[in-house]
């Protein structure tokens, strides 16, 4: 997935966030967005997600040489981010299962029970999310968006929350989608950044 | 499309039936309503004209009172951006439009045996023809209601909201459907509903289609 | 600046016009009374065609003149008294009735010379029907300004500039205004027409939905903070409003038999702008009168529109 | 999409098209008061107001009652829900629509047929004394 990002910026109450944002990410590479608290990382990245339209610019995501159409772009995409919140009301495999079915794919125990292992989380808990802690929650999102395979990762500050072993899981990730697609990751976190193949910082205006 | 409303629709089911948000809350509504027009009836006889005016008065407001929910919920659990990532504008739109179809119906239903039950005065004579306008004006109540939830549940004061903004939207639905079921109430004829079952049905029409055409402004940030 | 001086002055002379300007029946108005049996006193003006005579006692005194109306129709007037300025009047206006039994009109009394401009006497509304100068334009300007206000809440949606926002929102707020005083004068008529302030005829539904629908927008608009998302909702919520409520406003209170002029049925004084339904002289007026009304609604948006401009450009400035 | 937008339009004006056609649908037929009574349906009457009988407005139940009297010269009491209609004591015909319920005419509607036009009919009959001159 190629992610080309044309003078991008966003206003909100007519009061500027960002301003001219230019770049480019190919495939394979991990690209890096660090910025000071309220610099507005995490509306670029919904931007980029297509979640937010911007003010001013445009976005355009290839992806195997083919256009991706803005409608269809929720497919390409996996998101992590920690105000991502997921139906707490449902048990870890109803929420896989109920990702699956909105996707449109079919989905059988032991593909939930490898995607649940992968993540480190326990694979027989039967009930709802909402008794999990903090960091299951996290490993939760990370299921999320990697289910669909998708060519792009956006991850927002993926280790908040997470322990050694969680933070190693996400670099373990990390590895694999740079293999064969792309991530785009928006942080502070000194580790985080070492993991980044580019970097651009956002600035407040 | 299709199926990704189906899901969505599967997905609100299931919810709904562990939380019980809605539906114990809307039981009770329509219990306690009928039980105050009771009392304050007590002893009255009222014209079969009059209790339909009521029985439409009560279908409004436990449509009020419940159908915001589903897109409420998504927006105070802050799952909206969650169900962005997962699915089409328009497979959430027919999904929730499906959900809050079902419950309406459900709930109408609901309303409307509990009044023949209770209700001595309330005497059907064209059942076919009533059923006939019940389920149209539950279709047309479904589908405004709907895509005034989703315009509501991003603004500050969703509860009061709801109903001021149905309200005018809704009124010649409610005119319309008060009017039909008098006639099915009474009449003996159906040329006479005829006008009015034209108009349900291209007010569904137009309201189903208009959202259709707006939804993807509402549900995008 | 010429031209909102011009307005002002066009706006007052015309609500002059409208005013003062008599309603004087013709002798058509006398006949239909006299039909009817209705012993009713009206305004009448005519011209004089015949000097006249002094009558004798035996016929109850008074003086006889013979006087022609507006259409050509000719009648004798009978007046209790020799009228003044006999010798140099050119016709009178008076109040008086059709008396069957003499066949001649009787003269209750002399409002005065006949007036050069005057608006017919409309059985049922009378003096009343002066307040279309004023509670129609209202009302046109109310549609108006909704329609303008949902045409650019379509131009928010297409090119997402907040300035079409402005302008949506601004004309929601002047629309508002000429609905709730539409409604005020229409209300107050109602109240001598037909005896009630409200009675729910299906203009008076649909003119409260419209302020109904005008509440909802601005209550709305209150309850979203961010901009953007404020614009794009109160938007689409206008079309919606603007796709159900035709079937109140537009096709309802004209199709549907009502009360007010206009209505399906009413032969007398509608549909109120069709060719030929109206005096001409009281069409003028009303189409001066909406050109005005047009004339202010563009006046107040422009203040608006600059109002906002210099908002906007303090907010920018200040620190 | 501007396709999409251009095909709902067109939806939406054809059923608002269909949805105001509805209202010239509601033809309700003409009887007697005689026939209203027997069948008991909703439908209209011509007929003339009687004067000399009592005619008055309830303004707190918004009612106004009158008598009328048909084709058959057969008398009833008419009860509308509203005020009194424009042009009431000069019509010369009323046509009143409702049904029969407990021997009155509940009407919740009755136009009146007025004798003249917004301008002064010109060419009206005109009783005795009132000539037409021919330019």
């Amino acid at each position: 997935m190629r992610v080309v990002a044309g003078h991008v910026s966003k206003k909100f109450n007519r009061r500027s966030v960002f301003r001219d944002i230019s770049f480019v990410v190919e495939k394979g590479e991990v690209f890096g967005i660090t910025g000071r608290n309220g610099s507005g990382k995490s509306t670029l990245l919904r931007i980029i997600g297509g979640l937010l339209t911007p003010s001013g610019g445009n976005l355009q995501y290839t992806h195997d040489e083919r256009p991706v159409p803005a409608e269809q772009l929720y497919q390409y995409i996996g998101y992590v981010a920690p105000y991502l919140t997921l139906y707490e009301e449902f048990s870890a495999e109803e929420n896989i299962v109920l990702y699956a079915r909105l996707r449109g794919m079919t989905i059988d125990t032991s593909h939930t029970r490898r995607l649940l292992e992968r993540v480190g989380l326990p694979t027989d808990r039967k009930d709802a999310i909402r008794s999990f802690s903090s960091g299951m929650k996290q490993r939760m999102r990370l299921v999320f968006a990697i289910l669909h395979e998708p060519p792009l990762l956006l991850l927002d500050e993926p280790v908040s929350n997470l322990d050694s072993e969680g933070m190693a899981i996400v670099y373990t990730l990390l590895q694999e989608f740079r293999a064969r697609g792309t991530v785009i990751l928006a942080t502070n976190d000194a580790e985080d950044i070492a993991h980044c193949d580019r970097c651009i910082s956002v600035e407040a205006v | 499309m299709i199926r990704q409303a189906l899901a969505v629709f599967r997905k609100d089911l299931a919810s709904e039936l562990r939380t019980r948000y809605a539906i114990n809350a809307l039981l009770m509504f329509v219990v306690v309503t009928l039980a105050v027009i009771m009392f304050a009836l007590a002893g009255e006889t009222l014209s079969p004209g009059a209790l339909t005016g009521m029985l439409w008065v009560v279908m409004f407001f436990a449509a009020m009172s419940g159908l915001s929910r589903s897109f409420v919920a998504e927006e105070e659990r802050g799952t909206t951006m969650t169900l962005q990532l997962l699915a089409t504008p328009m497979g959430v739109y027919l999904g929730k439009l499906l959900f809050n179809l079902v419950l309406v119906m459900a709930l109408n239903l609901f309303i409307v045996l509990l009044f023949l039950l209770t209700m001595d005065q309330f005497v059907v004579k064209q059942f076919g023809l009533f059923w006939v306008v019940m389920l149209l004006g539950s279709l047309g109540i479904a589908s405004a209601t709907t895509i005034i939830a989703a315009i509501i549940a991003k603004a500050n004061t969703k509860g009061t909201l709801f109903p001021v903004l149905s309200f005018p939207v809704l009124l010649p639905l409610l005119m319309a459907g008060i009017n039909a079921t008098k006639i099915a109430v009474e009449d003996q004829h159906w040329d006479a509903v005829w006008p009015d079952l034209q108009l349900l049905a291209s007010y569904i029409v137009v309201i189903t289609t208009v959202s259709f055409l707006l939804f993807d402004f509402v549900w995008k940030d | 600046m010429w031209w909102k001086i011009l307005l002002f002055f066009w706006i007052a002379v015309l609500s002059s016009i409208g005013i003062v300007t008599p309603i004087a029946g013709d002798l058509g108005s006398l006949g239909m009374y006299a039909q009817m049996d209705a012993e009713k006193i009206i305004p009448v003006k005519f011209t004089v065609v015949d000097k006249g005579k002094v009558l004798t006692s035996k016929d109850g005194g008074g003086w006889l003149l013979r006087g022609r109306d507006a259409y050509g129709r000719e009648a004798d007037f009978h007046f209790p008294e020799r009228p003044d300025n006999l010798d140099r009047a050119e016709g009178y206006f008076v109040s008086a009735r059709y008396d069957s039994e003499h066949h001649r009109v009787e003269v209750h009394e002399v409002r005065g010379d006949a007036p050069a401009f005057s608006f017919p006497f409309i059985p049922g509304l009378e003096e009343r029907a002066k307040i279309i100068f004023f509670h129609v334009p209202m009302a046109w300007m109310t549609v108006i300004a909704f329609l303008v206000s949902m045409w650019y809440g379509i131009r928010y949606l297409r090119k997402k500039d907040m300035e079409d926002d402005y302008r949506s929102a601004a004309s929601a707020g002047l629309g508002l205004l000429f609905c709730i005083l539409a409604t005020t004068t229409g209300s107050l008529w109602a109240k001598f027409n037909w005896g009630s302030f409200w009675n729910w005829d299906p203009r008076e539904t649909s003119i409260f939905v419209l302020l109904l629908i005008y509440g909802a927008y601005f209550a709305l608009r209150s309850a979203i903070e961010i901009e953007e998302k404020r614009a794009t909702l109160s938007a689409v919520y206008s079309i919606i409003a603007a796709v159900t409520v035709p079937f109140f406003i537009f096709i309802m209170p004209r199709i549907m038999p009502g009360l007010h002029p206009g209505s399906a049925d009413d032969a007398n004084a509608g549909p109120v702008l069709s060719s030929g339904g109206m005096d001409a002289a009281m069409r003028m007026v009303l189409y001066s009168m909406l050109g005005g009304f047009l004339a202010l609604y563009i006046w107040l948006m422009r203040i608006r529109m600059r109002l906002h401009r210099i908002q906007l450009k303090r907010a920018e400035t200040a620190p | 999409m501007k396709k999409r937008y251009m095909i709902g339009g067109a939806i939406i004006v054809a059923f608002l098209i269909v949805g105001g056609l509805s209202f010239l649908n509601s033809s309700i037929e003409y009887a007697t008061l005689g026939k209203a009574e027997e069948s008991g349906k909703r439908v209209q009457v011509t007929g003339t107001w009687v004067e000399d009988m009592s005619t008055h407005y309830d303004t707190e139940n918004n009612r106004f009652t009158f008598f009328m009297r048909d084709e058959d010269n057969r008398i009833a009491r008419v009860e509308l829900t509203g005020a009194k209609p424009n042009n009431f004591d000069i019509a010369t015909s009323v046509v009143a629509k409702g049904r029969f319920e407990d021997g009155v005419f509940k009407a919740n509607e009755v136009l009146t047929k007025c004798p003249s036009k917004y301008e002064g009919n010109p060419d009206g009959e005109h009783p005795e004394g009132i000539q037409q001159t021919s330019f």
